[in-house]
Parts: structure tokens; C-alpha cells; sequence
């Protein structure tokens, strides 16, 4: 049967590269990074060589890379971390309305906790502009985060020109980098960026590691206190096989991005193109500033989770801001937020494109659609031809 | 996730459609919440001879329409009106427990079509 | 040249078996388990088996085991996400002196943003008894944290009791079981534990996945907001792989406790009284209450770094609670919070034996040892003949 | 962690032991830090002629205890005064960062065991 991943905003495969380099550090180099004898020292070697190839790929020194367990804790961390630590400068903190959960719950519940939280509309394409920021900035504001891309629909941000506003106010900014780690280049010895999030999983590295640049003099309140690791801002015995793998998985993207990022940017357009000719259909966020990789529409008169299901049974594998997907009773906040009706994006699809899609599988996919999208709407009570 | 049952009802929706003549119609859910089901009625002899549906919703509200559909042909009014969300979900080999409250209206549907039914034949 | 690893508490190897059963999951069954076509359903299968064996294996209901990064991590939510979520009902937190700094710093932190934290007293073997937990408690106590075994000294404290004493007061009780998963036997429907933390890199799974385990009804605040991963109590996507692993790794621990827990508690007893024939050397911890593969020692007159350097240029891996190997500057706050001087508690040497430790190694450590705290006292100012 | 010439004097560290007829003795740290040394010269035509010390402390300050006596053997009281903690770290070929301050005391050491001759000797 036909099997076609487009997901990979979801996750992503770990890459044979990658587990071959992660391998050693299971059972052979399964030293404690912290203990002093040759074990130890042999898997602290690995992570410091991982921590390098890492910093030295984004523009980073070493010491300003805090692994974590995934995306979401970095994000946390960043937003706890700074709101704790800076608690006496002020409580003001502004985000926007179309952040990845991990900022956005992280902010609801610090306004639970005391803080004030403000959180930016968006346009009709999902971006903020700098001029948003700097018109919320207050006095007592401490923190400023803005995600690089969105996962839903794509659309980039434009943080180099938000760093700089928040740079003259003082606070600090973060950006949650999750969906352009390894995609798009990010330099950050040259961006106003003092907090950014990514996650190994999302470019063909592990599950369950993720990272924190933390700009050196940036000081947070750890979120898991504890042992001296990561120079005591994240306790917890290393997790060095998977760190290793994040690295390696990092190199790889980086070196391929080049070739990559066109060979995909091709894929995306000639599927959003294919999509377009079916009746009742519109494309969600920024054509022109967007992943290369993300396809996000939305079909009139349908849902989502039915589309995936039909899809799944004809070997897609595609994702959806359909309340029925994301364990709530709300569809979508990012469509939400950039203007559409609860019906319109209860009818979301996005599919996200990888290494191993091939011209092959847009057409297969353009080919399949139509069909599981008239049969639907021909069940709805919506739909008047 | 769902049930072989459910996946059979969602693959293969039974009554899907409208009753143009129908005697009487449902409508239940709202396009906000996600889930939106219609049906169709035919009466005869106090007994329900044919039915039809169409939904906006997820696959559990697709089978959990079909099934209704099923459950309730060729039952009186009075009984029809006895099929509780709950007796649809068992039908269905159960759900899985987010759905049970989002989208298990079928029932609801039909008691609105019976409803309707009653109202316009002045049986209420 | 011989290699003796003797630090399993620090850490372990994954088991063979462990890591052949996490193998599918990196590359093949990669999907995000919250997907649901069927690469996420294969995924969230995967997760939800480990979750049945890791319950079923400690007398819990799948739904009370909530996965997290490490043991620091399930720490750290124990105590903040109680703290955080009970804040209405009290602010008053106990717990003990001896407890690892996951523990330890968490309550510290709590402390220092408005609760009050009560640190028990230990006895000269490290023990802590229901009696002073019933004493400490007040109408306010709204947590009770102590460990299940230390691991430095190996002391296992008397939580069932304790646990009962907690219950009646109506504060929740934690326990950091990370020393004693998969070594003591742990049957939650029969304990007064509403909390309880482990880590699989200690019983020979992979680094970065542990557990909380979370009793029914029990309500914390998250430590790490954003998707509804783990029942909306742990976001981030699910470190399938290594989630596998913890489970296949208690599975077999379990499986081969009733064999390797005597076979190991003999090589122990074997260590200590060869260890005990050195000169001014003594003992740390409870001799009876103590963890099976524990050796806690401390030999006066000399440093514990300089120790394990001698011992790690002889091949073996061991540690120390001196201030050098813990990156303080103050020695191990077990052994001072038993009444050890400082000198002494410098030059303290813990072994702890595993899985592949044979009556060989004990006795190579043994030959060695001698000449090794010998050579140091020899250098040693404070020694005197 | 340690560079090759810390573990090569950790390993084998120089002039170990006492000087019974020291002229000068010298002793810092305490036990509570975890570090202590001892030294003991012999001064000959205000030159130092021996050196020998003890340590007890961690490989950090057994190897700058060790390579501080290598230093100041045969030195100029004056020179040997100069030898600061730095330039012990450097002889070593650096010391980690934690290192620096709690464990490299050696010079001072040497610099007590200097102030103690001269004391002794009415030079200070
Ligand atoms: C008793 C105890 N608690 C907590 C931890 C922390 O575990 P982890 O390093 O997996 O976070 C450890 C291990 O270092 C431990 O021994
Ligand atoms: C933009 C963004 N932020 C954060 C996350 C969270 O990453 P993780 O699942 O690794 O915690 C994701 C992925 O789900 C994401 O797309």
C-alpha cells in the first residue's frame, strides 16, 4: 500500500546517520556526563562535542546552549525562567495569539500566577509587525516572545526587526524557533534574540531533546532545579545519546539546507497550486513568507478529522486545526486568530513536507484529494451545490 | 482510536442523503462546536419506514449518524425516541471518551425529527 | 587493562534487550503519538503498552504514570506542581536533609517564593521516622517529600509508615524513588503514596525518561504547559523510544529481582567487610535498612577526589560525596546532615555494584584499595601515624 | 577534565614528605574546604635548597602543591615570593575553572613557609 508521511511539522524520522552516531552512548559510553572517572568523561566529551557543533551552527557560544527534554520545556523554561527571575523589574509580559501551546499555556498561567500578560492580534496571514510590539511595550515590561515560524500555517515572523525593537526597550526577547531550526538560517551572533527554543525531533533527531540558547548574562530561574548540570540551569542526568543525535541531525540539516529548502520550496508550491483547483478552498497564511515546507488550507463545508481519516485510509498522513485533533473543543487558535469563521477552520488540512517526498506523492496526494473532498461534502448538510 | 464498527459506519456511512417528502427533520449542532447532523424522516403506520442523514463532523459523528439511521428504521415513534446517545455509542462498540459528549448528537437529531414530526402532524 | 564500573547509582547501561526494543521507534514507528492516522496510533500503541507494564509492574493504574525527562524532572513537579496547585490550602512543605538536590533545591526555591519549608533532622544512619514527620506536621501542611532510599548511603526510610502518618492528615506524600524502582519491591495499592518519582537510566534503561507517578484524584499544576500530552499534565512530544525502553528495563529488573537482589546484597557485605579492615575507615548508613548494591565508606585523613582519581587509573568507576566531585564547595549534605565533620565527609568513596559486578571485581577492588588510601595518607597532613 | 602534566604530578608527585629540620613551614586551607597543605623549606645563602610538602585535597591540589616545590627549589627567597597561583595554573598547563580558587593554594603555601623563615629569622 501506499504510505505517505506529510506531517513532518508533527515530527520527523530519526535519520540512519543520526541513530548511528547516538548508538555508542546507550550501553557502550553510558557514562554519567558529570562523574570524573574515564566513563564519564568519555560521555562528557560527547556532549561537549555536540554543545560545540551546535553553538557553532547558530551562532552561538557552547555555554549559552541549555539542552532540555523537548521544545516545549525550553519554551517553558524561557517564559517561567524569566518571568521568576526578573520578577523584581516588572510583570509585564507580551507574546501573540498565534504561539505553539508550550508559550501560550506557559503565559496563561503566569497570568494566573501574577503577571500580566498581553497578547498581540495578528493579520489576516498570521504575522505581527514590529510596530505591534514596540506600540505593547511598557516600563515593566521583562519579556517579549514571538515564535519564528508558525506550525500551523507557515507563516514567518519577522524577528530580526521585532529583536531590534525589543533591544532598545531593555526586556528580552524570545523566540520559539521550533519549526526553523535546521530549515531556515538563523545566526544568532547577529539577531537581537536573547531566548530561542528548538527541538531535536522536528529535524530528524530523537524525540524527547530539546535546547535553550540562552544569551551569556541572561539570568533565569531554572524550571527543573536540582543537580549541577547544564551550569546549574537543568538538572537532570544528560541525556547524551539523544543529545548527540540532536546535534548530528543538526549538522545534517544545515549541510543539506542548500539543496533542500529549494527541491521542498518547489514541492509546497506545486501542491498548493493543485489544491487551489479544488472548489471552496483557500490557503491559510503568507505565500511569500513562509516555510518551505508547510501547506495549510482550508475546504468549505468540511471536517478535518473526517479528511485525515479518509486520507490515513488511503495511506496520507496529514494533520488538521479541527477541534477533533487537538483534544479540544475549539478549533484551531492560530486560524482563529488570523480571522476565520469555527466552521471554515474546523475544515483545515496541512501537510507538511520532508526528505523522502518526492513529486510522486504530491501528485498522488492532488489525486486523491478531490475525491475525499467532494464524497464529504456530499454528506454534509453545509454544502449547497 | 475508534472501533472497527465505527471506522465501518465512517467508511461506509449507511442512508446518507435527504428525503425530499420527508415527515419530518432534525437538525442538531452548530457549525462553531464542529458538528452539525440533519436527518430526514418518513412515517408510516406510527412506524419510521425511512430515513436519511447528513453531518459536518468528524468520523465519530459520521458513524454515530449512520448508525442511528440503522437503529432506527422500521421502529415505532415511541420507540425510536427511546435510543439514547448512549445506546448509539454502545452500538458503535463504544467511543472514545472525548467524542461521547462532542459529537454523539445522532440521537438527539432523531428525537427532533420525530419532534418535528409530531409538531406538524399535531401530535405533541 | 581492567574495567570495573562500580557507580551504578550515578548511572547504568541499557540493557541489549532494552535497546533492541527501542530500535523501532527511532526510525519506523516515528509517528507523533497525538497523530491519528496510523503511523501515530502505532506510536501512541507503543506508549500506551509501556504504560500498562510500567503500572502494572508497581501496583498503579496506567493512568496515574505520567512520563517525564528524568527524576529530577518528576521531582521538580511533584514538589512545584503540588505547591503550585494546593497553594489555596496551605503553604507549609516538609521534607528531609537528606534528600537528592532535586528534591532538595525544589523545596529551597518553593522557600524562597513564599513557603515554608521544614527540613527534618536525620539520625547518624540517615533515617528519618514517622514520628518526627507526625510532629512536623501542621494544619498548613499541604506536602511531605521524602525519599525512598538515599543515594549516597543507601538508608531506606520507613515510607510506608510515614505514608500512613501523612494520610490521616490529609497532605499528599511524595516519594523519590529513583534508588530503589526496580530493585525494592514498590506496590502502590498497597502504600499511602500519592506521589512517587523514578528514572529509567538507574535500572539499565535510557537516559532522559523517568515517571511520576500521580494517584487518582491527586491535582498538581503542570511544570511544563502546552499540548494535551499525558493527559494535559506533561507537555511535549512523547519520547516514545525511550518511554519503551524504561518499560522493557523494569520489566526484566523486576523479572530478576528475586535472583539479583540477594546475588548483589552478598558482593555487597563482601565489599563492606573488606573495606572495613582498613584502618580509621567507617561505614556510612544503615547496615540493615539499606539499599542492596550500596557501599558508602569514609577513610579519614584523605580527600575523595584525589581518591577516585587513583581508583580510575587502576580501571575502576566509583564516587564520592567530596565537595570536588560535586561541584560545591561543600561536602556531601548527607553525610553532614548525619553528623559527619566535614574532614570526614571529604574523604568519603561510595561503590555501587550492578548487574554485571562479580565476586572478582569485588575482590580487585579490594586488592587495590588498600594501597591506594595508603599512598594518599602517606601524603596526607592530617594523618599521624 | 585535568590536563596530562596535572595527572602526571598527581601521579606522581615530587618531593613528597617532611622536612624535620625545616627552616621555614608553611600551611593553608583547612579541612572544612577540603584542602590542605603543608610545606616545609630548607634555606641555604637565601636560596631554598629543599622543599618538601603535604597535601590533603583533591588531584587539583596535590599536582599544584607538587609542581609549586619543582618551582621553588633553588630559587631566590625574593623570586620564589613571586610565584603566584596563576603562574602555578599555567606551569600546570591551566586548571578547570572551578579549580582556580579553592584548590590552588600552593603558592601561598610557599609564601607562609617563606614569612615563617623570615620571622624566624628576625627578617620580615
Ligand atoms: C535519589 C535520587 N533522586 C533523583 C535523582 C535524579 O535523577 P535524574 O538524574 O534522572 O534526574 C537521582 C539521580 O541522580 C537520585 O539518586
Ligand atoms: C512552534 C512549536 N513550538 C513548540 C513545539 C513543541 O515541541 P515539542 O513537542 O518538542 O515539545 C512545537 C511542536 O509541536 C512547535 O511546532
Amino acid at each position: 500500500m501506499t504510505e505517505i508521511y506529510m506531517d513532518h511539522a508533527a515530527t520527523t524520522p530519526v535519520r540512519p546517520e543520526v541513530l548511528e552516531a547516538m548508538m555508542p552512548y546507550f550501553s557502550v559510553e553510558f557514562g554519567n556526563a558529570s562523574s570524573i572517572y574515564s566513563w564519564g568523561r568519555r560521555a562528557h566529551h560527547g556532549l561537549d562535542q555536540a554543545r560545540d557543533t551546535i553553538a557553532g551552527l547558530i551562532g552561538a557560544r557552547p555555554e549559552e546552549i541549555v539542552f532540555t527534554a523537548s521544545g516545549s520545556e525550553a519554551a517553558n523554561m524561557a517564559l517561567k525562567g524569566a518571568a521568576w527571575g526578573l520578577r523584581s523589574k516588572g510583570n509585564h509580559i507580551i507574546t501573540t495569539a498565534v504561539e505553539h501551546h508550550a508559550v501560550l499555556d506557559s503565559a496563561l498561567w503566569l497570568e494566573k500566577n501574577g503577571f500580566e500578560v498581553t497578547f498581540l492580534p495578528v493579520d489576516s496571514e498570521g504575522r505581527v509587525s514590529p510596530e505591534q510590539v514596540r506600540d505593547a511595550i511598557r516600563p515593566d515590561t521583562i519579556l517579549v516572545s514571538v515564535m519564528h515560524a508558525n506550525n500551523e500555517v507557515g507563516t514567518i515572523q519577522p524577528i530580526a526587526e521585532i529583536g531590534s525593537v525589543v533591544k532598545e526597550s531593555g526586556a528580552l526577547f524570545h523566540t520559539d524557533a521550533v519549526q526553523t531550526m535546521g530549515v531556515l538560517d538563523i545566526d544568532l551572533s547577529r539577531l537581537d534574540i536573547d531566548l530561542l527554543s528548538f527541538s531535536a525531533h522536528k529535524f530528524y533527531g530523537p524525540k524527547g531533546v530539546g535546547a535553550l540558547f540562552v544569551r551569556k548574562g541572561v539570568r533565569l530561574d531554572p524550571l527543573v532545579h536540582g543537580g549541577a548540570q547544564e551550569r546549574r540551569r537543568r538538572a537532570g542526568t544528560e541525556n547524551v545519546a539523544g543529545i548527540v543525535g540532536m546535534a548530528k541531525a543538526l549538522e545534517l540539516a544545515v549541510a543539506e539546507r542548500e539543496v533542500e529548502v529549494p527541491r521542498i520550496t518547489k514541492l509546497r508550491d506545486q501542491l498548493i497550486r493543485g489544491l487551489r483547483e479544488i472548489p471552496h478552498t483557500r490557503v491559510n497564511g503568507s505565500l511569500s513568507e513562509r516555510l518551505p515546507n508547510n501547506v495549510s488550507v482550508c475546504f468549505e463545508f468540511i471536517e478535518g478529522e473526517s479528511l485525515l481519516l479518509n486520507l490515513d485510509m488511503r495511506g496520507i498522513a496529514a494533520s488538521s486545526g479541527s477541534a477533533c485533533t487537538s483534544g479540544s473543543l475549539e478549533p484551531s487558535h492560530v486560524l482563529l486568530a488570523m480571522g476565520l469563521s469555527h466552521e471554515i477552520a474546523h475544515g483545515s488540512l496541512r501537510l507538511t513536507l520532508g526528505r523522502e517526498n518526492t513529486e510522486n506523492d504530491i501528485e498522488y496526494v492532488l489525486n486523491e484529494l478531490p475525491d475525499i473532498v467532494h464524497r464529504l461534502r456530499e454528506m454534509s448538510p453545509l454544502y449547497d451545490k | 482510536m475508534y472501533s472497527e464498527k465505527v471506522m465501518d459506519h465512517f467508511t461506509n456511512p449507511r442512508n446518507v442523503g435527504e428525503l425530499p417528502d420527508a415527515d419530518g427533520v432534525g437538525e442538531v449542532g452548530n457549525a462553531r462546536c464542529g458538528d452539525i447532523m440533519k436527518l430526514w424522516i418518513k412515517v408510516e403506520d406510527g412506524r419510521i419506514s425511512d430515513v436519511k442523514f447528513k453531518t459536518f463532523g468528524c468520523g465519530a459523528a459520521i458513524a454515530t449518524s449512520s448508525i442511528v439511521t440503522e437503529l432506527a428504521k422500521g421502529k415505532t415513534l415511541d420507540e425510536a425516541e427511546q435510543i439514547s446517545n448512549r445506546a448509539v455509542a454502545e452500538a458503535l462498540d463504544g467511543l472514545p471518551p472525548i467524542k461521547m459528549h462532542c459529537s454523539n448528537l445522532a440521537a438527539d437529531a432523531l428525537r427532533e425529527a420525530i419532534a418535528d414530526y409530531r409538531k406538524k402532524h399535531n401530535m405533541e
